[in-house]
């Protein structure tokens, strides 16, 4: 569990408190703790504080340096923190350095009160101790309200889809460009069959924990729908198992739906190697024996991209590409018939599919495109006019707009 | 078999034996003739692959043949003892984990680590003609979990935080107009240079954006602003490639002074 | 009803995850179906390895073309699980890290799979040079910005580039070949790359919720298949 | 100039007159003839070395002006995330680098994200240290960390706490109390975080959970493919930036250029940089041949 951000905030916070009422209470504290003749002074105002927003796990403390630590002078060489817990036995739990005002106890239970003390360690051995805090138990929070504003965008980004996805299922028309690549793909297939030679899908070489492969399976069921019905050679050689079952599934429900059950064969798909250049080894020797004449490339893909195109270019086989790794596109571009670039390769399935929700579910994209500009273009105007006139609301519309869009 | 394939494969069987006999004879170290075994065989795989850049052969056919089922085993052995047992193990079984020296750890949260073991045998059940269909919940699930944590990651990682990073200011580093002007120059620090840097970002991103719109016409101010936006993203592709080149050609270098150097010796190290 | 229930699966488990990452004491749930998922991943592998027997079995009792080459696949395949999953010759024996060097199975790395791997990822460079005679054309203005923008990196990264344009004076120094490598690479290219991010997080935040609300679902299969 | 020098440039200036005279004739050039210039291109430059003059540019001039500015007996944190097919890029800049901070008087801990950077540390470890600083002492001058698996989990626990990722070095001596490592309680108190690699984890993850959160001054060496994606970094996030093959070579120039003893030491990268720069000028010249025929082609069919 990272605790940094609210850590962060609530430390600064208690920074600016500390510091008006160190001035306060400087004296008061002084007179309080007595240091003996060859002790050190104690660290003072020992505040301990909630981590904000975490699942009770953390404790932060923070103190006002000992008087003695002086920056440049080693007097002091630590401080050293104790803790003691339901009227047990106080324990050391950790030491920092000197100069350190902050210490984060991670070991702390929900549900228990914490009692802390520090204390000043000197270079001569003497050490000095805080008084005791008050007892503080740590606290669970159910919402994280740092991320308020990430919770916001998935609800209105989201929010856009599903509305555009409703809109039309309820029957209003919807316009969706051409996409060239995908318009190509009847075509492609129908050049395989003429030529009465295989077809090769390429799902990437990614698991299924990345939405690419995801999409590509999805662009596969469509696809192989319409393979079935033209009867040609389907192969497909994937390099995880996962990825394997799934895409057997989807090449049978495709069969199955045009009728076709008996032309499914579960040799279509094979698994290969988990290895990136073994799967490409074994690929590219399929290309070169048995000459495909289209050849899919959508998914995630990396080094790969270049080998696995150009040897499918080399042997003449029409190619369809498509990944979201911006390093890979170029090589596609160069070597590939039609590319789906980044964004496209998402909606390719809801293109194909031509169903009226699906190209709704575009449309909802573009309204997050347009949020994105519509920011980026307030966001750089503010910044511009801060720039020009030094004007303290503008900067503060950026410096908003900043921590609204920054997540982490 | 052909009789030229026998030829040829006993005339390369018989080139690296001689080499393998050669490096051992001229090693030094513990057991010279298995390193220098190891040595010759990783120059005949690399050598192997070379070859089919001129076609496809036997030779070729071998390593690629190897190196599937080698790699295949490798990432099985891998995923069996640096994700199955140090993940599974320790939550599992105290007795277990000591024997293994994995740190046992006991908490509420070990109960749901019985979902991808149940999982994983729904999934085996595909060999079960029968029961084949149960398998689908195993896919369900991958894809469920996929779908929402992509959902959150993206929206966090790719739209927020690359929104945030747009926000620059239309001016290079200037006090007033007049300032601005006396140091107008075509410096690469100028603030001429600066200006323009930002303004091509932020003119690059809002018309990158525009190509991808799907629900309107690309035509019109719309349309030209779409066709800046695939010229910006014609650059970004053009650098990729630029910069793909330099690595590329540092691994055939790599490769190069492993035959020149560790195996061949011609170059010193 | 073989549809439905998958489907629910995936609707439960998709959302659960978004919720979860809003609530402190649930949003190490990401973390650990992140665990799940290579744990099943793992148990795929019998799947996929089982498959890669079989077909390489089939192909050496039907002797279909090549079925030579399937028994090094499957001798390759079987040593390396054998040494592997026993940890044979492992100084540290069972507990012993598994590709520590000095095992067998740290050697068949070395001296078989990086070589290989690494010879192959090397082809790219021969690839790139037919690529780039044969595929990199001016075709038409798209292609030219793309090969103009690539020439200009490709001299950056050459000491030639620094050479080629030394002559210019500092006031036009932007023109100088390592400039515009540097102008090219933090604007244009920056500016691409974020609308390629910006836009595939938006494809990927519709598509996965068409997934998840099921508007999507050729994943789970036909019923009755 | 030596005969083999002028050898490689007799055989390459061939290839490439070949190639035009055939191109500007409107015949296209076999691919396996292509692939032999390339391998010929980068092999010859190998064994007869090919060196030219590097100028630093601005972003690892940074690097290096900063490694000269701070205080002999400075913190720096080495990190190896990389692997054996990064290596001939990545590792001349991680051994350059520790030349570097040695030779200034600075201190040294090297770690590693990946579990095959550990190999590529030894490397640095084993042919440098020894070589060329025999003075060095382990835990006094460096210390090797070694490789913790956990990716971004070991960023997250370092970033606030580096004794507790690493209470033993490599070899099981405790850290603490240790000269390399005097101070420092997180990765933020380093003067100097370098993170070689190029994939993930790599320097992106090192900016998101250390150089961010702490403010420590961060510089990265990557290969050649990851650099265009570290660019929006420099300059608010990284000082400084090492991009493939030639930010090792522009390093290693201007080390070799200051540290006179050093004048003679393998120079990998600059090495390299002979092979680069010819394959380089055959692919631009393969591009511009590529076009010339394709414009020929074109203009033929536009005047039938």
């Amino acid at each position: 569990m990272p605790p940094a951000p609210g850590a962060r905030s609530i430390a600064s916070g208690g920074r600016v408190l500390i510091l008006t009422l160190t001035l306060i209470t400087l004296t008061s504290s002084l007179l309080a703790t007595d240091p003996g003749p060859g002790s050190i002074a104690p660290p003072t105002l020992i505040m301990v504080n909630d981590l904000d927003y975490d699942n009770g796990e953390s404790l932060t403390i923070s103190w006002v340096p000992s008087l003695d630590d002086v920056p440049g002078q080693s007097e002091v060489v630590a401080y050293r923190i104790l803790r003691s817990s339901g009227g047990g036995q106080e324990a050391t739990i950790g030491t920092v350095l000197a100069g350190e005002s902050t210490f984060v106890d991670q070991s702390v239970n929900r549900d228990s009160a914490y009692v802390y003390r520090v204390a000043t360690i000197a270079a001569n051995g003497g050490e000095g101790y805080s008084l005791p805090t008050d007892a503080v138990v740590p606290n669970r929070e159910w919402l994280n309200w740092d991320l308020v504003w990430l919770f916001l965008a998935c609800l209105v980004l989201g929010g856009s889809v599903v509305f555009f996805i409703e809109t039309a299922r309820r029957g209003k028309k919807l316009f969706v460009r051409k996409i060239a690549g995908l318009e190509a793909i009847d075509e492609a297939i129908g050049r395989a069959t003429e030529m009465g030679r295989p077809i090769l899908y390429i799902p990437g070489i990614q698991d299924m924990d990345e939405v690419e492969t995801l999409a590509s399976l999805t662009i596969l069921g469509k696809v192989s729908r319409q393979i079935a019905d033209y009867d040609t050679q389907l192969f497909m050689p994937v390099a995880r198992s996962l990825v394997m079952t799934a895409g057997r599934e989807t090449i049978k429900t495709s069969y199955l739906e045009a009728g076709r059950a008996d032309a499914f064969n579960e040799d279509m798909v094979r698994y290969i190697t988990d290895e990136q250049f073994g799967y490409v080894a074994a690929v590219d020797g399929y290309m070169v024996r048995e000459r495909p004449a289209t050849i899919f490339l959508l998914g995630a893909f990396f080094g790969e991209s270049l080998v696995l195109a150009e040897m499918g270019n080399s042997v003449g086989a029409i190619q369809i590409a498509g990944t979201a790794r911006p390093p890979q596109i170029p090589f596609f571009v160069a070597a590939c018939d039609y590319t789906l670039i980044g964004e496209e390769l998402f909606a390719a399935s809801a293109y194909l599919s031509g169903e009226p929700r699906q190209l709704g579910s575009l449309k909802g994209q573009d309204v997050g495109k347009g949020i994105a500009m519509a920011v980026i273009l307030i966001g750089v105007a503010a910044a511009t006019i801060a720039e020009l006139t030094g004007s303290g609301f503008f900067a503060g519309v950026v410096s908003t707009l900043q921590n609204v869009f920054t997540t982490r | 078999m052909r009789r030229s394939t026998l030829i040829g494969g006993s005339l390369v069987v018989v080139f690296f034996l001689a080499a393998w006999l050669i490096k051992g004879a001229g090693a030094s170290g513990e057991s010279p003739y298995y390193s220098a075994f190891l040595i010759t065989l990783a120059a005949f795989l690399t050598l192997a692959v070379f070859s089919f850049l001129y076609a496809d052969n036997p030779v070729y056919k071998f390593a690629e043949h190897l190196f599937v089922g080698v790699s295949a085993a490798y990432w099985m052995v891998l995923g069996f003892w640096q994700t199955l047992v140090p993940n599974l193990i320790p939550r599992i079984s105290r007795a277990l984990s000591e024997q293994l020296e994995l740190e046992y750890i006991d908490e509420l949260w070990n109960v749901l680590y019985v979902i991808p073991v149940v999982l994983g045998i729904l999934l085996l059940l595909r060999l079960s003609r029968k029961l084949g269909w149960l398998s689908r919940y195993a896919v369900a699930f991958i894809v469920g979990t996929t779908a929402g944590l992509n959902f959150i990651a993206y929206t966090r990682s790719n739209f927020m935080a690359q929104i945030s990073s747009t926000f620059l200011p239309l001016v290079g580093d200037w006090t007033s107009w007049a300032a601005f002007v006396d140091n107008l120059s075509l410096s690469a620090t100028g603030p001429l240079a600066l200006l323009m840097a930002n303004i091509v970002v932020v003119l690059g991103v809002v018309c990158g954006l525009i190509y991808f719109f799907f629900s309107r016409e690309h035509s019109g101010t719309f349309g030209m602003a779409s066709r800046l936006g695939i010229w910006i993203l014609m650059i970004t592709f053009g650098a990729s490639f630029g910069y793909t080149v330099m690595g590329r050609i540092s691994l055939l270098v790599g490769r190069m002074t492993f035959l020149l150097r560790d195996w061949l010796g011609i170059i010193a190290s | 009803m073989n549809r439905t229930l998958p489907f629910l699966l995936t609707f439960i488990v998709g959302f659960t995850i978004v919720i979860a990452t809003f609530s402190p004491p649930l949003d190490r749930l990401a973390v650990d179906t992140a665990v799940f998922f290579s744990i099943i991943a793992v148990f795929a592998m019998i799947l996929g390895g089982g498959n890669l027997v079989k077909i390489n079995l089939v192909k050496i009792t039907r002797r279909q073309r090549d079925w030579q080459f399937a028994i090094v696949t499957l001798v390759g395949f079987f040593f390396v699980l054998i040494i592997g999953l026993f940890k044979v010759g492992n100084p540290g024996g069972v507990t012993g890290q598994v590709d520590a060097p000095g095992t067998p199975f740290f050697d068949v790395y070395t001296y078989v799979f990086v070589p290989v791997g690494a010879t192959m990822y090397s082809l790219l460079a021969f690839f790139i040079a037919s690529a780039s005679y044969r595929a990199f054309r001016a075709k038409n203005r798209e292609a030219t910005i793309l090969l103009i923008a690539a020439s200009i990196i490709m001299l950056g990264a050459t000491p030639f580039g620094t050479m080629l344009t030394a002559w210019i004076p500092d006031s036009l120094d932007i023109f100088e070949v390592p400039n515009l490598h540097f102008f090219l690479m933090s604007s244009p290219n920056l500016a691409g790359q974020r609308a390629i991010m910006i836009g595939i997080a938006l494809g990927v935040i519709s598509y996965s919720l068409r997934v998840l609300l099921g508007v999507e679902r050729s994943h789970i299969g036909k019923d009755g298949g | 100039m030596t005969t083999g020098v002028i050898f490689t440039l007799v055989v390459i200036g061939g290839a490439l007159a070949y190639f035009a005279w055939r191109s500007l004739r409107g015949k296209e050039i076999d691919r396996r003839l292509i692939f032999l210039v390339i391998g010929a291109t980068v092999a010859l430059p190998l064994i007869f070395p090919l060196e030219f003059e590097h100028q630093p540019s601005p972003l690892v001039e940074r690097i290096y002006e900063r490694i000269e500015a701070l205080p002999p007996g400075s913190q720096i944190l080495l990190s190896y995330d990389f692997d054996p097919g990064m290596a001939p890029e990545v590792q001349p800049m991680a051994d350059v680098i520790t030349r570097h901070v040695l030779a200034r008087g600075h201190r040294i801990a090297f770690m590693s994200l990946w579990a095959t950077g550990q190999a590529q540390l030894n490397q640095t470890l084993n042919n440098v240290i020894p070589v060329d600083f025999p003075e060095a002492e382990i835990e006094r001058d460096w210390v090797n960390l070694g490789f913790k698996a956990g990716n971004e989990g070991v960023l997250r626990v370092i970033a606030s706490d580096l004794p507790k990722m690493f209470p033993t070095d490599v070899e099981g001596r405790p850290t603490a109390g240790m000269p390399a490592l005097e101070g420092i309680r997180s990765a933020g108190d380093f003067d100097l975080v370098i993170s070689f690699g190029g994939g993930k984890p790599g320097p992106r993850e090192w900016i998101l959970f250390v150089a961010d959160p702490t403010g420590v001054d961060f510089a990265a060496g990557t290969a050649a493919v990851s650099a265009p994606e570290l660019y929006p970094y420099y300059p608010n996030q990284m000082l400084g930036l090492m991009g493939g093959a030639k930010g090792a070579a522009e390093y290693e120039t201007a080390f070799m250029g200051q540290y006179e003893q050093f004048a003679d030491m393998p120079s990998p990268g600059r090495r390299i940089m002979g092979p680069l720069t010819m394959a380089h000028i055959v692919i631009l010249a393969l591009i511009v041949l590529g076009n010339v025929i394709y414009f020929r082609s074109r203009r033929e069919r536009g005047t039938a």
